[in-house]
């Protein structure tokens, strides 16, 4: 390896557990020292191995870090999730970031919710570890018992950490915006990231009222703003997600254009 | 000669492509690279020998809307529609930092209508100096009026040389599109047209369907693909327009290694363009320009001239 | 409906090709499958539709010199170059057998001359009973004369369908070369010449180089390209292609997956042909059968005519 | 899996040792029983995880086998090689075979040497160990002393197998046609297997005197004799290895036309 590959680094898989649901926790030791990381910045990764299929590294936002390790939580939705989970402690990877300028930024004084919906809550729990004083509240929904693992795990990591089913089965009936909803009505700052209905919700039931800063998911190539693939419709035009994001004021997207 | 005493007899990687002098065979392709200075140093600078401009526009475009990029076996599909910020734009805010790196900067200027080519070209000569050549786009595949249509004929070539040699007297590079017929042809017409060089070639046309969707992929049903998958398709482009015209080929589609850079090199290419294989690895360029070096001490070659057009049977 | 209930519901595979009902719309194309009887059912059959037989020529070839394949980033490049027994050979030694099998054979037919065409399926003719369809194939990249070079225009391909029809009335399939410029032109050549369907289509002209040994890897410098790495783009000539004329066309190049055979039939397709792809595993063809039946049980449809060009965008 | 895959099987890799020069020997367990199988005979095969680059399955001799495993031994040379000796114990492969209908036979009561170049020992070692009552001689030739943990390996399991290197590091000093001369002039049967200076060595040494059937190489598509892509011009014509041979008559075989 060389000295410096800028954004490239590498590192070794050096821990998997696999929490439920389709989702692993997955911790890399890196070869050098990760410069700060901040909250909302994601990785693209994949293992060595990857040379030409599959061809593109995948996103992932940083849950956890530290001088030379970094966590992710990986659900496993295709071919490269799956590759990626299937690797044994010890593998080789590639490891590029840490990516996206705009992050979650915290807002002293303000009262502020977090509100995750299934695999969206990885740069959440990232979050609250860096700013955990100035959280108010952390809702976390899922679908159902099949995320049983993931919540445990993340609720032994968030202090208060609300949890909502869809179906009841774990914590709260309901989605994770009618349980912000129940929690409250003067929230000053959501931080949100979960699927566009999410979205979609929190955004019809606190838009205009809360600042809603809100990671998104877009497909990518670079990750670093070269190649324009992972662009969404903004008020300020076409933005690139890895770059001018992942963490975008809601008010500025244009939801109904998500994919 | 063994490993060890490579460092001993470095080889020369500069390259001359049509009296313009690259410190180093590999560009970057156009399309994937930010034009943000801060990428454009070290590490990332290593072993470049140019770096391509996103394709730029009389005017500002937003790109396409929908999906983008789609994984292929060891291809990548985008749809992106020439986002940019139009050539005004780019003159002003972006070029003069470019420049300051020292790069040499191609401007890749996709063409639309004759009329706004001209308008872009005589735009950029006031930005002449800090412009190593324009790389005319007439292979695009992503957007309706013109881009791909251009190339897909002699006739659409010269028309464009025509048009664009009155405009701007620096270096010319024409960007063919594979979909051409008879790409020898095409770049010929360009040839006698006053290119410089010819860059071969652009993206395959291609698309994808989501199953479960049921529906394309992308809104605009085909794409152009890239990537590993079409370099054999590459390399046949350039072998053909390589041994069909006089001025500098320069070899582009799935180059991702030494060993790529040295097929191209030696089917008759005077430099390659590397593009997707950058999504793969950001700094594959300094990867490969030192394999690049090592092989060529191994071999005792001391420059790319060298090497050029070497592995040439005997067709055309 | 969930997995468990799949087997009550079994979709039916069998589809219907100008008048030609096969039982699966999974065919072995031309040019991968042994003329061994013994290959010619179980294991191997299952979810078989029909069995192209290897390109055949009049008299018989002994093929190319020199390596015939070569891999490539998920694709493999072929220049075999038709090494075949000839069409006598084939009727009386080999046909017998296969069509033994009851599984369809499909001839493919290489065109070279027009005179040999026609002498080659009046040949035929006294075998007919045992053809299920004739596949001319005007697309053949690795011969000398004729081959591909009668795919390439509309005219090549008319008078190609002029001499076929007059010597065959049985199904006549022919299969195109991607390498024509306009594939929407060609396919309906064939179909204003008479044919029953078309077959979109075969290998991808590519190249090779041998970097240590600094020379082209193949004899004749040029091969086909074939494998996952083109289905993007045979996808996109299939939709083109299916869009543009009337009779059945059968999607071929690159299919590997229920996925793929699903994206095929969505965008408009026929049937398939599935080549490459057996190199890999020579069962695969049952395995995509299952999971295709799987998926379509699933999905609540009944047969594969439901679902054919139902993914098609509003292009075309 | 099912049932009945026929030639396609499936194995799991439970042995791999380095013996140097490039050299694994590999041993695999398969699910079902294996058929008979003759020396000269090969498999092609790759690690389940090969999905479509690597595509190809790679052709390896058998060297043993029983019931439900299979040994062979691997060079490395290329990207696949290096590849199928990464895998761990425990990974899947793709098995397709035994293949080759040309084969080592037996033939008794005559005198019968087995001549191997490098990697080529592979098959001989299979015939050795099935035809070891009629083989009266076996020369192992390598280039040079990187082959003594493949020699010393072959040595155990062959009683007077007699070695040679070209530069005399091992054994005797000369290539193996060499040593053949040396033994005796009459050998009626010749059973030969390495690089194709070797087998023109052998040919120009005892063709026309003894019978020469050697196992050649060719880069395959699908071993069964359906593409054509593994030819070896022959006086009967352009022949198949994979189906033809792999062993054939070398007087049959223009030797200049072997790549
Ligand atoms: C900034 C960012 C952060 C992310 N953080 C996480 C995370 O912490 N944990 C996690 O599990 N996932 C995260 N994702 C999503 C993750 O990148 C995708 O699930 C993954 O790339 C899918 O790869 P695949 O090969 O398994 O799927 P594919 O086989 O390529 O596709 C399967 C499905 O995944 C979806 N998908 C594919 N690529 C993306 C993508 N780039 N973004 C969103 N969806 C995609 C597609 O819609 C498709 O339905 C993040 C995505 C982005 C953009
Ligand atoms: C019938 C048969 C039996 C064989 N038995 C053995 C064996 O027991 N042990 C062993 O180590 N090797 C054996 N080989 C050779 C082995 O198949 C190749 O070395 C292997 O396929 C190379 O794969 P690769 O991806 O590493 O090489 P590649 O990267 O594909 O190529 C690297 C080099 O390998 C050579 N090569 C590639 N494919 C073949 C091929 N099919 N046949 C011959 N050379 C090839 C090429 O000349 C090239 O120089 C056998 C080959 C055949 C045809
Ligand atoms: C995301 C993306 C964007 C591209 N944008 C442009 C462009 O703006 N102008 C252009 O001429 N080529 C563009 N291309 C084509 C590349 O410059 C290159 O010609 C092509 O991708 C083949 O090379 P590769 O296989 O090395 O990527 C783009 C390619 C990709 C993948
Ligand atoms: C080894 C090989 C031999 C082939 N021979 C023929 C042939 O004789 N006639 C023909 O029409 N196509 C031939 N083809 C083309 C295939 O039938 C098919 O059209 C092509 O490979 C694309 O499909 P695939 O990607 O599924 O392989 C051959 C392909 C390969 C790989
Ligand atoms: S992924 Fe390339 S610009 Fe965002
Ligand atoms: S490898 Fe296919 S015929 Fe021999």
């Amino acid at each position: 390896m060389h000295c410096s590959r800028g954004l490239e680094r590498e590192g070794f898989l050096i821990d998997k557990a696999f929490l439920g649901g389709g989702v692993y926790s997955l911790r890399f030791e890196t070869k050098e020292l990760l410069p700060e990381i901040l909250p909302g910045q994601f990785f693209m990764l994949g293992p060595h191995r990857w040379k030409s299929d599959p061809f593109l590294l995948r996103p992932f936002a940083v849950v956890d870090w530290s001088e030379n390790d970094v966590e992710f939580l990986v659900k496993v939705v295709g071919r490269g999730t799956k590759d990626i989970v299937s690797c044994e402690r010890g593998t080789p990877f590639r490891l590029r970031g840490p990516l996206g300028n705009g992050v979650f930024t915290a807002a002293r004084g303000r009262s502020l919710a977090l509100v995750a919906g299934g695999i969206g809550v990885a740069p959440l729990l990232c979050a609250w570890k860096f700013h955990s004083d100035v959280v108010s509240s952390f809702v976390f929904g899922v679908s159902n018992g099949d995320w049983a693992g993931v919540a445990d795990w993340a609720s032994s990591k968030v202090s208060g950490l609300t949890v909502a089913s869809d179906d009841g089965s774990l914590g709260y009936k309901g989605t994770a915006p009618d349980v912000l909803k129940k929690e409250g009505d003067l929230i000053d700052e959501i931080w949100a990231c979960g699927p566009v209905p999410m979205l979609k919700a929190v955004y019809g039931a606190f838009g205009g009222k809360s600042l809603i800063m809100a990671s998104l998911e877009s497909r990518m190539g670079c990750g670093i703003g070269g190649c324009h693939s992972c662009t969404v419709k903004t008020q300020r035009g076409m933005l690139k997600v890895c770059h001018d994001g992942p963490v975008f004021d809601l008010s500025e997207v244009f939801l109904d254009e998500l994919i | 000669m063994s490993l060890s005493d490579v460092s001993k007899s470095l080889p020369d990687l500069s390259v001359s492509i049509g009296g313009l002098t690259l410190p180093s065979p590999l560009i970057i392709a156009s399309g994937l690279w930010p034009h943000d200075a801060s990428f454009w140093q070290e590490p990332y600078s290593a072993g470049v020998g140019a770096i391509c401009s996103k394709g730029l526009t009389r005017r500002p475009r937003a790109g396409n809307s929908g999906i983008r990029i789609w994984e292929t076996p060891s291809g990548v599909l985008n749809s992106i529609g020439l986002q940019n910020r139009g050539v005004e734009v780019f003159i002003k805010e972006e070029l003069p930092h470019l420049a300051k790196s020292g790069i040499p900067v191609i401007v890749n200027l996709a063409v639309e209508s004759l009329e706004e080519t001209t308008e872009s070209l005589v735009l950029l000569k006031s930005a002449e100096k800090d412009i190593a050549a324009v790389e005319l786009n007439v292979s695009c595949p992503n957007v309706d009026c013109g881009g791909m249509a251009w190339g897909m004929s002699a006739d659409g070539v010269s028309s464009v040389l025509l048009a664009a040699r009155k405009a701007w007297e620096g270096k010319l590079w024409v960007k063919l599109t594979p979909q051409a017929f008879d790409l020898p042809s095409v770049g010929r017409a360009a040839e006698d047209g006053g290119a410089d060089a010819l860059v071969v070639s652009n993206t395959w046309l291609g698309m994808a369907i989501d199953v479960e969707a049921k529906k394309p992929v992308f809104d605009r049903i085909f794409a152009g693909l890239s990537g590993p998958a079409v370099f054999p398709l590459a390399l046949r482009c350039l072998y053909e327009v390589a041994g069909s015209v006089s001025i500098p080929v320069i070899g582009c589609g799935g180059v991702c290694s030494d060993e790529d850079v040295l097929a191209m090199l030696l089917a008759g290419a005077a430099a390659v363009e590397i593009g997707s294989m950058l999504m793969h690895d950001l700094k594959c360029i300094s990867d490969i320009y030192e394999s690049l070096t090592k092989r060529m001490a191994l071999w005792g070659v001391g420059s790319v001239a060298d090497i050029i057009g070497k592995g040439r049977g005997d067709r055309f």
